[in-house]
């Protein structure tokens, strides 16, 4: 009954569990609560996911208000993918921050799980400023993650991130604020309602907010010119934290759908598809310039930063196109490239664990030491990432083709993305055979390049989900269809009432 | 007894504050009895002893009458404010503390800065004078005099010091 | 309600505080030290509390009286925290 | 009858005593910018603080008091608050002006002994 | 009422977005400081401006709209948060990188620091040489 | 037995050497040879069941929603295919086994053989487009792990990343190209497909479609200009090079023609590019052989070459010719997987494969050499050998096709310079390793390699011979099956025999014969000649542009992203702009239809206070000190404004977050640099910024114009109306945020407390700067604690706490709240800390806002939560009055305890932002700062 509210109340109550001070110097305690309460988190996700598949969209009314005046949560399918991908993502980072990393500084765990509730409540809510509120718990706890274990290049980072995503907090502020006006109300779905009889009079100002919240989320989905922070932040950061904030750029291309998709979709009256263009053009732009940026990066955690980048761009061109089966191909590809880009951050961390001074650089480096768990990896998360068969990748990139081809954008869609799969594997190979065979001396012993069973399992989880994604592509497949057909159908006002008896 | 009730004087005085704040009715009493007892307990430790108030009526006609002076010397400030400055005779004294205890000779620094035309700006080290900065400086002497006599005695005598 | 005299009187005040805070501004923009900025904002402070009451005068609501009390309360604060800052720089030690 | 006197009076009353606030208010403040030097400016406020406020809390006390016919006095807690305060305020501005060598108009009457209480400040006046 | 209000809302805009294009974390946080005034103006303003209509019941007939209030309260709170962390970030960018450029890199014409010192955490007091200016990433 | 198991036994097959890689050698070549065994034992069973023309096939549902199913058939086409995957497969595993020497990686290698024997098996057999695709990838992948085998030289590495580039971007291509296919017929389904021939020509898509399938065969067959890679995966050891780069991979690319021909030839496109490609990488190929004095390089070109011959044969457009090159596959892998095998072995026993080394090894391996000399004679096309039939077809062909209109004679003629090339190079092949002389400084002494190793070798040569002589009773039927599935209409009539009397095309090959024997007789006046050109090596210039290419991305990367924020925020503001101009100039004018109300004078000097102080921020910006004064101010007047506006909630919030704004500020101020130099920037940099901001200012000031001017149907009413009787309480705002939106001030405290503990984390362990002086170069002052502030300040808080309860229990109702009381508390405490100093707070007991912020997140939770037990959503409140005797009546409220956990977080969360930074500087800090 209150399954619905969980997925955001439980790791917040995990994060204040931990963080009471009985816990402070009881690492293996804080590991153990938070674990469970990750694990809480995707068994709710996932029975809420199996429920919103069986009997629709679950409206929760905070505070027993109705709809439209207090604030609702909604889980559809579509929240019900983000929520399990954002609980699957988290356990494993989380699993391989225990593996040492949430030692180099204190308050990790209530700072993770704080993280995810964030991600979770922003991904739940259907009121625009408690989406708003939701943005800020997210990126506060970013902020205080990125950090998390110090040194100048993380400083130095936080402070282009934080900075930036300051401003477009006052950019969200403003675009609510003129929506409001326009609108008279916060909740998403009144506001879709209420979006084709507009007064004339409101129109600019409707016009003016919309515009101005997709530019806000296009700066957290990394859409060109607004994805400069994302390269050096999560390049700087540590490896479970750049892990985990891989559903950060998600998050931006979510609300994009949950808000533009249905205050400002097809049947929006004049202010109809408010944007897309624009979008079009941006999204695509995104994946030259990620594609650029892979060519142009000289360390492995750079490229996988602009590899995301490409993949944020993808996903935004299934936005720009708009079509239920873009959408759907826009669901399983979110899936696929947050995994992967997840998993290719722990990988990477393997690496550097094992590279002792080179690092991530791409430069010639001692052998490394479990080359072929690493290897292994490594070929996994980097095929899928090209898009090459026989993982989850392809069948990424073919769902965006077909969907591109059906609505009549594979003149522009096709292209883009085919020359980026092409340049990332031109990047990942030269990469790859640099790692992992440019080597020279002895393979080391020294116990500080040896790695955890706790590293390999949690990098071991994220690459397994490239195979899962592709094993399961039917029926996830089918399910994404069905949560984009309800996303653009959208969940009514009445519905929500109806919904919740009062 | 001091833990439970470490202020008393202070549990008074907050309770009547916080029925100046909501009106008289018993359950405001109720209510600023109970804060005036609880607030106390949570402060006590962040409070310094305070040289306590050794005549409380003494204090009462000691305010009044600051009062009353406040009163008078603003007008005559505001007379000197809106007199051309080349009539101004701003100065410096060195007023010799004979309070020497902290809370006494806080109450008459901030007596004195009070009364309009002289500031209190700064203690001598040792304490052993008071710096005042005065708008307009006739008479050094009588001015000396006249704080000693209008509010270092009777503060004295209301600390019993 | 309020009643022209007194409504009539409280506007003038309202003015005459509002000329008031101009000053204040004045000082504040003229300086010409920080310290002499400082006192500006701090008589800010106390004019802004008149500003207020007069303010809960005019439309005859106590509601406006918290406002007042908090500037009391926490003008002093930031004065004080200014001033020590000028003094020590560090202003929590 | 009687009544309306009341009214009529207090009318009188809070409208002069909040004229007079006003006054004390707009002289302190004229004070500010026309005084010549800071610590003849440091005055100011005191005016601002005491009968300026002092005189429009009266007003609105008396005012309230009257339309609400219940004894309505909270505003004295602003006063407690400004007379506790504002001498602090005035010695914590001075001391930084002291310390920071503020310039004293000439004329100003045993300039040696501000120097002397700057010198508790940490520093020497410099040449 | 509704224009002064307007200019003023776009003057704080304007004096705050030049401030964040600043190179300093200074300015730019005070840029910020001053976008969250004028930000929760502007969301003030999108329920309209109403004179002694507090949203107070039985105070008066009619009442300013709430809801635009309640959501100004709650980012005035999140704007402290933020501007807090903003500002604790600049001082650990000084102190890791030696200077106060947004981007940690020293320009030539920034003012380094007063012949500062470093004092570590266990207490003691050591010089700290003057970063070299035009320092490089 | 079911087609399943044809791909699928190869690819269990995958496993067995990995588990097997440390027993002995023999053993694992043997464990990984039983199941391609099997595998071919299948095949062969089911030989007469496809020549009888009833395909076997195979179809499980895998992803419907994508069109992609697990499908296969197997057809003529993919029976020739699959009988040499497997065959030459075998030999190869056999071959290996002698090959690798002890200190390689046989498991992998095995491993990774298995895994592009599946790839190889899935592309024939595959009766799904996007299947196809599929495999046809994971060919090119697991050939990258086969050329990369010895990944510890620089040559394997980089000939691997190259052939997979190359292959890679034709598959991206060939995917269009299937993916259009599958539109256009609206199945994904191949044999669909095949029979939609006319449905595709006719498409306006068709070019495309022809042209993207292409460029996937052609660069997976190193056609021109895509040949370059093919000779530098010689770096492969040579079994995978007898394997993928002569028999099997290569031909993929034929394969892809072959199995569209029926439904993408006879049309002009087709036959031109094909051809065309076909007859240049003939050429090109052929030539460059000659001259390759590596002998796995040679063999590399002729094979590019004889590709070419089968590409052009495919190209020409009689149904003779594309039998003919069906007929070529078989024979071409037949004899160069043996002559790379000879090679290898040759390498292998010898220890070089330089052709001016190797001479006259006759004498010491005669048995290879003779197995060798017979492959060569195949390849050059010598009678009775296989070689010989399929390119006299080839010659025949070229003499029917008018590709060229009027200059279609070009083609037999350039045909036969190819066939003499070939003769040419193989002559070289022969004469220059076998005869000539004596070896030259060859790293081992040449001899006989093991039995077994022989034993591939000699299967292959007897099978050149054996076809040569017995064409039609080997392949003929063979043939026709192909033919079934190249031409579905009907396969014409053809004749293998080995003579077809004087006719044209023995002409050409007599000429090809004789003009190679004269090419290789000058061969020393063709080699100076060639070695004026300087040798252009494919891998480098690769290298090269792909460098050049990371270099160009860097500069454009630089250019974009300069790593400045100042660019970032920019560009943001410019999406800004945009995003609220576009709308906004479509406007008349910003105003509404609501009426404006008038300005009062009291409202015209605080927008004035507001301006001034703004703009005095900015030009004060650079001494902090200053700019923090007048920022103050404009806070002060913000929230006096929010008060006259009628939120007074506002104006104390405004107000109590102000001050502790300005504290902190000043606690930071003391860190950072003092001053700095406002406009140390170009000019023409300040008007930009100055314009930017201008122009944002004005939209979001127009828009607040608008805003204030236009009507709104607001849901606001509802929470007026119910307020009081739904929440309880009289404060509309405070009910907003404690009940109709408490989630979101839920949120909110959630964001305070991060902030605490983010900051918390961003002070540990940090280095200060600690300034000596201010910002004049003054020394601070020497008085830690001024008298009167501490004074005061004690007597303060009891009444600041006192105020803070005043205001947190009022605040349902009247204005006030948790959020205020908190910050009162906070700040009357922080007050303490300012006046007394944090060592003094320390010895009266040290506050643990950890604890504060963990009680009050958790109170707020359990408010909220409490709901549940009476099946309530989260955050229901309660409430009820009550009476007491003389206290009278009383409300409790649920609420009251959510705000209670707002209060505490915010205390916490204040107390440890403000005063964990200014205890950083506690330690010790000397007296007098300034002299220390
Ligand atoms: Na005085
Ligand atoms: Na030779």
């Amino acid at each position: 009954m209150h399954l619905t509210a969980l997925p955001v109340l439980l790791p917040f109550l995990g994060a204040v569990i931990v963080l009471i001070p009985w816990f402070n110097k009881r690492i293996a305690q804080q590991r153990l609560v938070a674990q469970l309460f990750l694990l809480g988190t995707l068994a709710v996700s996932i029975v809420l996911f199996t429920q919103t598949m069986g009997e629709g969209a679950q409206g929760y009314a905070m505070g027993e208000w109705e709809a439209p005046f207090g604030i609702f949560l909604i889980a559809d399918p579509l929240a019900g993918f983000m929520l399990i991908l954002a609980a699957v993502l988290a356990l494993a980072s989380h699993l391989y921050a225990c593996g040492g990393d949430d030692q180099t500084g204190k308050f990790f765990h209530p700072l993770f799980l704080f993280q995810l509730m964030g991600i979770n409540g922003a991904f739940l809510t259907a009121d625009a400023f408690n989406l708003f509120v939701f943005f800020e718990i997210l990126l506060i706890a970013s902020y205080s993650l990125l950090i998390h274990g110090g040194g100048k290049e993380r400083t130095r980072a936080a402070q282009h991130y934080v900075l930036y995503n300051l401003i477009g907090s006052a950019f969200f502020l403003i675009a609510l604020a003129v929506l409001y006006r326009a609108y008279g109300t916060l909740s998403i779905p009144d506001m879709a309602a209420r979006s084709s009889s507009l007064p004339e009079e409101s129109l600019p100002l409707a016009k003016a907010g919309g515009l101005l919240l997709m530019a806000v989320f296009g700066i957290k989905a990394a859409l060109l010119p607004l994805h400069f922070w994302l390269p050096r932040t999560y390049s700087s950061t540590s490896i479970p934290v750049a892990a985990l904030f891989a559903i950060m750029t998600k998050v931006g291309v979510y609300s994009l759908w949950r808000v533009h998709g249905t205050v400002f979709g097809d049947d929006a009256g004049a202010v109809a598809n408010l944007g897309k263009d624009a979008l079009m053009w941006l999204s695509g732009a995104t994946v030259i310039i990620g594609s650029v940026g892979v060519l142009a990066s000289q360390s492995l955690r750079w490229l996988i930063a602009n590899l995301i980048i490409v993949s944020v761009g993808t996903l935004l061109m299934t936005v720009a196109i708009g079509t239920v089966a873009a959408t759907a191909a826009g669901i399983y590809y979110a899936l696929h490239s947050t995994f992967m880009s997840g998993a290719f951050f722990l990988v990477a961390g393997l690496l550097i664990m094992q590279r002792g001074q080179a690092g991530d650089r791409l430069v010639r480096s001692r052998p490394l030491r479990y080359p072929r768990i690493s290897g292994a990896l490594f070929a996994i998360v980097a095929m899928a990432m090209i898009g090459l068969p026989p993982f989850s990748g392809f069948t990424g990139k073919i769902f965006v083709l077909q969907s591109a081809l059906k609505s009549g954008d594979a003149f522009w869609v096709w292209p883009l993305m085919l020359i980026a799969g092409l340049v990332a594997m031109v990047a990942l190979s030269r990469a790859g055979t640099t790692l992992f065979w440019r080597t020279q001396g002895a393979v080391p012993q020294d116990a500080e390049y040896r790695i955890s069973g706790l590293h390999i399992a949690a990098a071991g989880i994220l690459v397994g989900m490239s195979i899962v994604l592709v094993v399961f592509a039917g029926p996830l497949t089918e399910w994404s269809l069905r949560a984009a057909q309800d996303m653009h159908t959208g969940v009514s006002v009445m519905q929500l009432n109806g919904g919740e008896s009062k | 007894m001091k833990r439970i009730f470490p202020m008393p004087i202070h549990s008074l005085m907050l309770t009547l504050v916080w029925l100046l704040l909501n009106g008289w009715s018993y359950g405001q009493l109720f209510l600023g009895l109970f804060l005036g007892l609880m607030i106390p307990i949570v402060a006590y430790p962040y409070v310094r002893g305070h040289t306590s108030v050794k005549k409380p009526l003494a204090m009462l006609v000691y305010l009044l009458l600051l009062l009353w002076d406040i009163v008078v010397a603003n007008v005559d400030v505001a007379r000197r404010i809106l007199m051309p400055n080349k009539h101004l005779k701003p100065g410096w004294i060195a007023y010799p503390l004979s309070l020497q205890e902290d809370f006494p000779a806080t109450v008459l620094a901030s007596s004195i800065s009070l009364t309009p035309g002289t500031v209190s700006v700064e203690f001598a080290e040792d304490m052993s004078c008071l710096y005042i900065h005065v708008l307009h400086l006739d008479n050094e002497t009588s001015l000396k005099a006249f704080i000693a006599k209008r509010y270092e005695q009777p503060l004295k005598e209301i600390f019993g010091c | 309600m309020l009643n022209n005299l007194v409504g009539l009187a409280v506007l003038v005040a309202a003015f005459m505080v509002g000329v008031a805070m101009l000053f204040c501004l004045w000082r504040l923009i003229q300086g010409p030290d920080i310290t002499d900025r400082v006192l500006a904002l701090d008589t800010l402070y106390i004019n802004s509390i008149a500003l207020i009451i007069l303010l809960g005068l005019y439309h005859g609501s106590a509601l406006y009286y918290e406002g007042a009390l908090l500037i009391a309360m926490l003008g002093f604060v930031s004065t004080a925290a200014l001033a020590k800052y000028l003094l020590r720089g560090d202003i929590i030690e | 009858m009687s009544d309306l006197t009341t009214v009529a009076m207090t009318d009188y009353l809070v409208a002069l005593l909040v004229l007079i606030g006003a006054s004390f208010m707009l002289i302190g403040s004229w004070g500010l910018v026309k005084l010549p030097d800071f610590f003849t400016r440091l005055h100011a406020p005191t005016k601002a603080s005491t009968l300026g406020i002092g005189a429009t809390l009266i007003g609105s006390l008396i005012w309230f008091s009257v339309q609400q016919g219940s004894v309505h006095i909270h505003e004295l807690v602003i006063s407690i608050f400004l007379f506790l305060t504002a001498p602090v305020s005035a010695y914590m501005m001075g001391k930084a002006a002291l310390h920071r060598h503020r310039p004293m108009i000439t004329g100003t009457k045993n300039v040696k002994l501000a120097e002397k209480a700057a010198r508790r400040e940490g520093l020497k006046k410099p040449d | 009422m509704e224009l002064i209000y307007s200019v003023t809302v776009g003057v704080m805009v304007t004096c705050s977005i030049f401030l964040m294009l600043r190179g300093h974390t200074f300015s730019v946080v005070l840029g910020l400081t001053l976008m969250s005034y004028a930000v929760n103006l502007f969301l003030f303003a999108s329920g309209g401006l109403a004179l002694n209509q507090p949203a107070i019941l039985a105070e008066g007939a009619s009442y300013a709209d709430p809801l635009p209030q309640a959501l100004v309260l709650t980012a005035i709170v999140i704007g402290f948060a933020m501007t807090a962390f903003a500002l604790i970030l600049a001082i650990r960018a000084r102190a890791d990188l030696g200077n106060d450029n947004v981007d940690g890199r020293a320009e030539v014409g920034d003012v380094l620091s007063n012949k500062g010192q470093t004092v570590e955490q266990n207490g003691s007091v050591r010089e700290h040489p003057e970063p070299s200016s035009g320092g490089k990433l | 037995m079911n087609l399943i198991w044809v791909p699928l036994l190869p690819l269990l097959g995958v496993l067995i050497p990995l588990f097997l890689g440390r027993y002995p050698r023999s053993l694992l070549a043997l464990g990984t040879a039983i199941l391609p065994a099997i595998a071919l034992g299948i095949i062969v069973s089911l030989i007469p069941q496809v020549m009888a023309g009833e395909y076997p096939s195979v179809s499980y549902e895998w992803v419907p929603v994508l069109s992609l199913s697990i499908s296969f058939f197997l057809d003529g086409l993919g029976l020739m295919f699959t009988l040499l995957i497997l065959g030459i497969g075998l030999l190869v595993i056999l071959y290996a086994r002698y090959y690798l020497s002890p200190g390689d990686n046989a498991g992998r290698f095995y491993a990774s053989l298995m895994l592009f024997m599946t790839a190889m098996l899935g592309v024939v057999l595959s009766s799904n487009l996007i299947q196809l695709w599929f495999f046809w990838e994971l060919t090119s992948v697991s050939s990258f792990l086969l050329i990369s085998f010895w990944s510890n030289r620089s040559d394997a590495r980089k000939g691997a990343r190259m052939a997979l580039t190359v292959t890679g971007a034709g598959g991206l291509a060939l995917l269009a190209g299937l993916l259009l296919i599958g539109e256009v017929v609206g199945s994904y389904d191949l044999q669909t497909v095949l029979a939609s021939g006319t449905l595709i020509a006719q498409h306006q898509l068709y070019p495309l479609i022809v042209v993207l399938v292409l460029l996937g065969a052609f660069t997976k067959s190193a056609q021109f200009p895509f040949h370059f890679w093919l000779p530098h995966a010689m770096a492969a050891p040579t079994p995978v090079s007898a394997y993928l780069h002569s028999a099997t991979m290569v031909k993929a690319g034929i394969f892809l023609m072959a199995r569209f021909y029926p439904v993408l030839s006879h049309t002009e496109l087709w036959f031109a590019l094909v051809s065309l490609v076909g007859l240049m990488t003939l050429l090109v190929g052929a030539y460059t052989a000659l001259f390759k004095h590596d002998l796995k390089g040679l063999l590399a070109y002729s094979t590019i070459s004889h590709l070419g011959l089968i590409t052009l044969l495919l190209g020409l457009d009689t149904e003779l010719a594309s039998l003919a090159a069906m007929f070529h596959v078989i024979n071409h892998a037949v004899f160069k997987a043996s002559l790379f095998m000879a090679a290898g072995i040759i390498d292998h026993e010898s220890g070089s494969r330089d052709m001016r080394k190797l001479n006259g090894l006759m004498k010491y391996m005669p048995y290879t050499a003779t197995l060798a000399m017979v492959a060569a004679a195949s390849m050059a096309g010598v009678p009775l050998m296989n070689g010989f039939l399929s390119k006299e077809m080839l010659f025949a062909e070229s003499l029917h096709q008018d590709i060229l209109g009027a200059m279609s004679w070009l083609i037999p003629l350039l045909v036969t310079v190819g066939g003499a090339l070939a003769v040419a190079y193989s002559l070289r092949f022969i004469h220059d390793v076998f005869f000539n002389g004596e070896p030259i400084d060859l790293p081992k002494t040449p001899h006989e390699p093991p039995r077994y190793m022989r034993v591939p070798v000699e299967i292959l040569v007897v099978l050149c011979f054996l076809v040569g002589v017995f064409p039609e009773l080997i392949v003929g039927d063979l043939l026709v099956a192909v033919g079934a599935s190249l031409m579905p209409t009907g396969v014409p009539e053809f004749s293998l025999s080995i003579w077809h009397g004087f006719n044209l095309p023995l002409l050409m090959s007599l000429l090809a014969v004789l003009g190679g024997m004269a090419l290789y007789s000058q061969r020393k006046h063709m080699f100076a000649f060639q070695a004026q050109f300087s040798e252009v090596d494919a891998k480098q210039v690769f290298e090269h542009v792909i460098q050049t290419l990371a270099r160009r991305a860097n500069n454009v990367y630089a250019f974009i992203d300069n790593g400045r924020f100042q660019r970032y925020a920019t560009w943001m503001i410019v999406v800004a702009i945009l995003a609220l101009g576009m709308p906004l100039l479509g406007l008349t004018s910003a105003g509404g239809s609501l009426p404006t109300s008038d300005l009062d004078l009291v409202s015209l000097g605080g927008a004035l206070l507001l301006i001034v102080g703004s703009v005095a921020t900015v030009l004060l910006s650079h001494r902090r000190l200053l700019a923090l004064v007048t920022i103050s101010v404009v806070g002060l007047v913000v929230s006096v404004a929010f008060a006259w506006f009628s939120a007074p909630d506002l104006a104390l919030t405004q107000l109590s977050v102000e001050v502790a704004t300005i504290i902190l500020f000043l606690l930071a101020l003391y860190f950072l640099p003092q001053k700095m130099s406002l406009f140390n920037l170009p000019p023409a940099r300040i008007a930009r910024d100055l314009g930017l901001a201008t122009l944002i200012g004005s939209l979001v000031g127009t828009l607040t114009y608008a805003m204030l001017t236009r009507p709104m149907e607001s849901i606001s009413d509802f929470f007026t109306l119910n307020a009081k009787t739904g929440g309880g309480g009289t404060n509309v705002v405070n009910v907003i945020l404690v009940d109709f939106r408490g989630f979101d001030t839920f949120g909110e405290i959630t964001v305070l407390a991060i902030a605490a503990i983010g900051i918390y984390k961003l002070l540990a362990g940090i280095r200060l700067f600690v300034p000596a002086a201010d910002m004049d170069g003054r020394p601070w002052s020497s008085d830690r604690n001024p008298l009167m502030l501490m004074q005061i300040s004690q007597s303060l808080l009891p009444l600041a706490l006192l105020v803070s309860a005043y205001i947190f229990l009022r605040g349902h109702n009247l204005p006030g709240g948790g959020f205020i009381a908190g910050l009162i508390t906070a700040v009357a405490l922080v007050q303490q800390y300012v006046a007394n100093g944090v060592v003094w707070m320390r010895d009266r007991g040290d506050l643990n806002f950890q604890w504060f912020i963990v009680s009050g997140l958790l109170i707020a939770f359990l408010s909220g939560a409490g709901s549940w037990a009476f099946g309530r959503p989260f955050l229901t409140t309660w409430f009820d009055y009550f009476s007491l005797p003389l206290v009278g009546k009383f409300e409790l409220a649920s609420a009251m305890a959510f705000d209670l956990g707002v209060y505490l977080t915010v205390i916490g969360a204040t107390l440890s932002i403000l005063t964990n930074l200014g205890k950083l500087t506690t330690t010790d800090r000397p007296n007098r700062g300034g002299q220390a």
